[in-house]
């Protein structure tokens, strides 16, 4: 089994659900996260001090699946995630040793 | 049926220069009728109620422009303040502030506070009955302290804080404010101030002036990051601006002492136009320096005319009330931006529009009303500076030399709530989702 | 010209009676003149805002003082609980609570509202049109079950709580007050209330521990863990006491029922002397007993004072105010303690402040008012007790018996926003940074 | 001593009219005394301040209603279009829309504001003084402007808003009220419109769909998915509704421009049992048509009621009052309902609020009293209407097509407070737990 | 050493906690996510337009530990999260090359 | 390539990020996170009920870098978070197998 890690912009969050959906994933957790990158956050300024905010706001999607439906998961979310400008994100991809379901004790393949 | 000079000596001066100079036809009405006094007194009761909401406005501007981690912090002195405010005002305060007759400096009229039956007709005042003049009073007082709160705040221990509150509205708002309003030496002079640019404001920013130097910078503020400390809630702020005009009708309106039609509305005229240019002020002087339109500094303009125009909302023309306000505002983003590079860190800006533009606001009855000299408001202002801002420098450091005036660096960093309240604002793992 | 005994009998034997105390050499106008009525009217048509400004009070501080996940609920009852309160009392509120000549125990007028021609005239009452008098009651009707939903909150089925509402607002409430304001045996024997500690919010108390105990505990509030469940936002509640405060210069200063300057500015003074001395008292308590100042008991206290002082805002001394706020402020965090140790889970603390303080400040009255009797005082806490108790025991049994009370477990944790509204109070995958 | 006919002769006229229906045998005070000057202009100021307060609401509701990320961005808007409005209105506003004389379409008496030494007495009018008249009235001016913020919100450009809404305010909302309260063509035709349900609610809700269609619906809104924009702050939006009710007491109950406590308590119950009515139309819509009982729905349904009610509070009977706001408060969840399904993206319902039952509320006037012609009301709104929106629509289409509507796509997704001011609503890296 | 990543339910976190303290964890990470998987969303309705939440709230809890505590924590946690209906969760299992203690530069067994 | 997780003290943030830039880390993602560990959260009092809160804010930091640039980022952060005192947080290591930047479907070190 894999985890597949996407880092993506947040709008894009929906669609690439979606996408996944499509390609045969059943479950996947996501977080808030602010990234740090190329793509360069933005000026602000409060009470007269600019100072810049080099975070940007990112939605990071966790999806942990079976070694064969890695490459299409891949495929969905470079897919729907890309917009073709600095800041789309990154995919990073893991090895899981184990996953079980809390509710019925089921392991690896079963529990996903 | 004559009104009593025990308390409103100067104030019925006032009106009769005033009233008279606006109303040149009109005679002063030495004695009223039963419906008049009704009308005057249920104004006054408005007023009051009005000038009291002024806390809410504080609370949640001084709460809004801070870090979520001390909002229960900042909310609980503003709640104490008006608290203490209240009761020490009954105790000590009105009868220090208003002592009668006195040598001009300081008076003490005695202890607590009584009607008698001459105090609920208009034998007292022709405006209120004592009653009325106590509570309208007493919720001006507290102002003063709650302007200090926000300068001081994310920083200052509980305890100390309260502490300096207490003795600062009871013994030094007031006796400063016996110089004026309670007929002192500078009401001799004829030194003019509406309804507080300096005797509420000033003295309330010089405190928070004196506090911000003992008490230092917030941790991190003027580190090697140049990053600002954000406040955690503009509609939390922008609500507290939007009350504290609201509360201004009262504070200037009521400041008429009598529902006298063309001084009130004259008032709210003044009052309102200053407001509205304070904010397109600082709007031009925010969107052209900083390119960015600052919320922060919009509301901040609000204030700012609206302080500038307290001290003479009654004897400055309309148009000069708009070039009054406007000036405040512009003034107030350059005052907000020098003291944060003069290393001052003031998390509301409360030096700037309460001190800066309560000064201005001071000299403007100088400059655009025939009747003041600008001397005589420039003594003023210096006096009123003077006294308070030693007052309160003194206050704050024998605290810092006793009990100690400032929380630890770790609890500071924790939040003041957690480490001074053991509780959050937003309380809760809050998944809302 | 003459009052018309109708509706205001009773108020009106009050307000000589004690206009006649306080001001011993006027005598009491039995008619006024257009101005005085207009005066008059247009000060009880100010205290009716200020007490319609009390539902938002409510709202946010139940809204503050609960979780998130249940805040779209709270506001939703808030809203609707003043609006089925104002239409209900129309119909039929109005005229159970003023029958006019009656029995003393239950009486009605009649559905509908209508002023007639006498009822714009100073003929219909000194102090206000018809109007006037409706709409000042029909704003206070909708109060008491708005103090009922704060403590039932986060549990409670919607519909389930709106039944419950408009029957005791429409018929309990009513009927209750009919006993005292609407001249009834109550009134007869002596009893006194100026502003409804008892009628209005140890009626709404009652109802909020009768709730508590049918519906018992919102899930794991008394669990293994000792965690409390915390208030999601500590500022909504601070702005919902000061509205709350804000709002009493108009349910005490409005009891004057006309613009009596004297009345009117003593009960200003006492009312917030007495809200000031609560936050001191709470203050103290909860400063010494759990070591941390408590925000939240320091605005019960706030509350307890003003509750407190409810029933003799007019008949109380100044000093005496004090005193009862100070009492009522120690006593709520006692009984927010005891309580919760009971296992009633009021998440707001109202039977504290709203039951427990409002029968403080109605006995308070026969402690230190010389003109009113504690025995007196004392029938008329138990009677509204058993009636507002057992009526409010029974409504919400019957309804627990028949569509339900509660929600399911499952939607109480989701949160009754999602379950009742299918909506969230913080909407949106928030995303700000 | 008599009534200035000079901007007061339309409203004077109407006062009689109905002071007569509703008072028939009292004559119509010419001259009034001082005591009553008094108290009508005390109340005209109480009037003044509470529709004050409805800036604070609007600001509250809208942001409340939208997202987070633009929280700011509105926040701004709402003080700067007061600010602006304000300052507009005392230039050339107060003026074009009370020219005295004049040809019944277009007039204007000349820049600047000046109450002159009539102007401060009864001569001026029996209800208020001049300087009352122009705050009063300008308060009500920059209403219809934030009306417009609601709708446009989350993707129009501050610079060209604030542009818009000077414009709008100055001329176009003033020239059309001159039609009417002017004393104009429409005034002379019979038609009715008490406090403004056309002149103010209508005029900017024209205003606001003009802007919808020209900038169209935010990115996303009727996308693929079809989940729509939650707003971030139902507690916001609750608030905001509330401190619109308490305005509308000063809207409506100023209206009748003078403290006569026939009309003024007539005014208060009607505008009540409207909104409460409102509140249970929408109730009842809402939860049966959807099932969930959505509470942005139910506040919408209180202010459908209040814009209902506002054309004919005076004229209305109580019972018909109720009527009139349980079928806005229908009428008001069916067309927000539709006008989404049009795919008219108003993320506040400001159309439907406040256009659609403007014209509701003012064609009730000509259904509900005998005294006013349908078909002349009817004559009024399409007159309204056709100047308003084609005003409004050039307006927006030369800032279309000048400097630019609507904010950039990307500035759209990160939100205009980051974009336009550079700042965020709920700032600092919250980390609260 | 592994990390133990646990998706719970919110409420059954404080008993989650505990039964890992009971089972010698002396540390552990958490973070508010939002998960997607059979247990289906609910209906939300705002202002007449209904539409589906398909995310869950849930908590994410992630531990590292030595390989010989791993099936003592994954018991304790199967055991304290399961309520047995839908949505109680996943458990995922990986591997953790290395762990440093900032404050000393202690590093792997004794740094947790 | 490495996964380097780090849990650090939120205050340290911005130092931190400096530190990594300038050690030639270019890309980072942070999630706010609550710690339970050796430094004890506090107590808190809400309407006369005590309770401890055992959570402690942090921040956790996730950098994917090759493998030689491991040991720089590891220094870089440990300096730069080390305050001192219990609480600095841990730095977990673990392995990823492929990462893929979005936007242009570069992949491993090309997509860093
Ligand atoms: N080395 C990295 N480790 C962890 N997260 C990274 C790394 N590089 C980038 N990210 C995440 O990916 C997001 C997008 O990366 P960025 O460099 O801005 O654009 P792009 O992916 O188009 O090159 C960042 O905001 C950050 O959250
Ligand atoms: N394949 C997966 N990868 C990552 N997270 C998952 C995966 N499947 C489920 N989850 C997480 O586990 C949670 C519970 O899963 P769910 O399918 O709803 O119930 P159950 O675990 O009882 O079968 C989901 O909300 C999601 O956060
Ligand atoms: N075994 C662990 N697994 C995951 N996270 C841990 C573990 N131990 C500690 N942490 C995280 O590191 C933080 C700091 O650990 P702590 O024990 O408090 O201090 P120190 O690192 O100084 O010993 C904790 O708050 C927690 O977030």
């Amino acid at each position: 089994m894999k985890l597949i890690t996407a880092i993506i912009k947040p709008h894009m969050l929906d669609g690439v659900r979606d996408a996944l959906s499509k390609s045969g994933i059943k479950g996947l957790t996501v977080t808030e996260v602010k990234g740090f990158g190329r793509q360069k956050g933005h000026t602000e300024v409060y009470r007269g001090v600019e100072y810049s905010v080099d975070f940007v706001p990112k939605v990071k999607i966790e999806i942990v699946t079976d070694d064969e439906h890695v490459a299409s998961a891949i495929a969905s979310i470079t897919e729907s995630a890309r917009t073709g400008e600095i800041g789309d994100g990154k995919i990073f991809v893991s090895d899981i040793g184990q996953a079980i379901r809390i509710r019925t004790g089921e392991s690896d393949s079963a529990a996903l | 049926m004559k009104d009593t000079p025990r308390r409103s000596f100067a104030r019925l001066f006032l009106l009769a220069l005033f009233g008279v100079a606006l109303l040149p036809h009109a005679a002063l009405a030495q004695d009223v009728s039963e419906e008049m006094f009704a009308v005057n007194n249920t104004w006054m009761l408005v007023a009051t109620f009005l000038v009291f909401i002024m806390h809410l406005g504080f609370a949640c501007l001084e709460s809004g422009l801070t870090q979520a981690k001390n909002a229960v912090n900042i909310l609980f002195k503003n709640t104490g303040v008006i608290s203490i405010g209240l009761i020490t005002y009954a105790f000590v305060g009105f009868n220090l502030m208003y002592p009668g007759d006195f040598n001009g400096y300081v008076g003490f009229a005695g202890f607590g506070i009584d009607a008698g039956p001459e105090g609920v007709t208009s034998a007292y005042n022709t405006g209120y009955t004592y009653w009325t003049d106590f509570i309208f009073q007493a919720m001006f007082a507290a102002t003063a302290a709650t302007i200090v709160s926000g300068a001081v705040a994310e920083r200052i221990k509980l305890n100390s804080f309260l502490i300096f509150t207490t003795i600062y509205v009871a013994i030094f708002y007031t006796i400063a404010g016996s110089w004026k309003w309670g007929g002192g030496w500078l009401d001799q002079m004829g030194f003019y101030d509406f309804a507080g640019s300096t005797l509420v404001h000033s003295v309330g920013g010089w405190g928070a002036l004196a506090g911000v130097i003992v008490l230092g910078p917030r941790l991190g503020k003027y580190g090697a990051h140049a990053k600002p400390i954000a406040g955690h809630s503009m509609p939390l702020a922008t609500i507290g601006v939007f009350l504290l005009w609201l509360g201004w009708f009262g504070f200037n309106g009521g400041s008429v002492l009598s529902a006298d039609p063309g001084l009130v509305s004259l008032v709210f005229v003044t009052t309102s136009l200053a407001a509205a240019a304070g904010v397109i002020g600082a709007m031009i002087m925010s969107w052209s320096v900083q390119h960015k339109p600052d919320l922060s500094m919009v509301l901040n303009g609000a204030l700012a005319g609206l302080v500038g125009i307290t001290a003479g909302a009654d004897v400055i023309s309309v148009n000069f009330s708009i070039l009054v306000g406007l000036v405040a505002g512009i003034i107030v983003v350059g005052s907000v931006l020098y003291i944060d590079r003069a290393k001052l860190d003031d998390p509301v800006g409360a030096i700037s529009v309460h001190l800066v533009c309560g000064i201005w606001g001071t000299l403007a009855v100088g400059i655009f009303s025939a009747d003041h000299s600008f001397v005589t408001q420039l003594i003023g202002v210096l006096a009123y500076g003077a006294f308070s801002f030693l007052g309160a420098l003194l206050i704050f450091f024998a605290l810092h030399k006793s009990i100690g005036l400032r929380v630890s660096e770790e609890e500071e960093r924790m939040g003041l709530d957690v480490g001074e309240h053991g509780m959050e604002a937003y309380g809760g793992f809050q998944i809302t989702h």
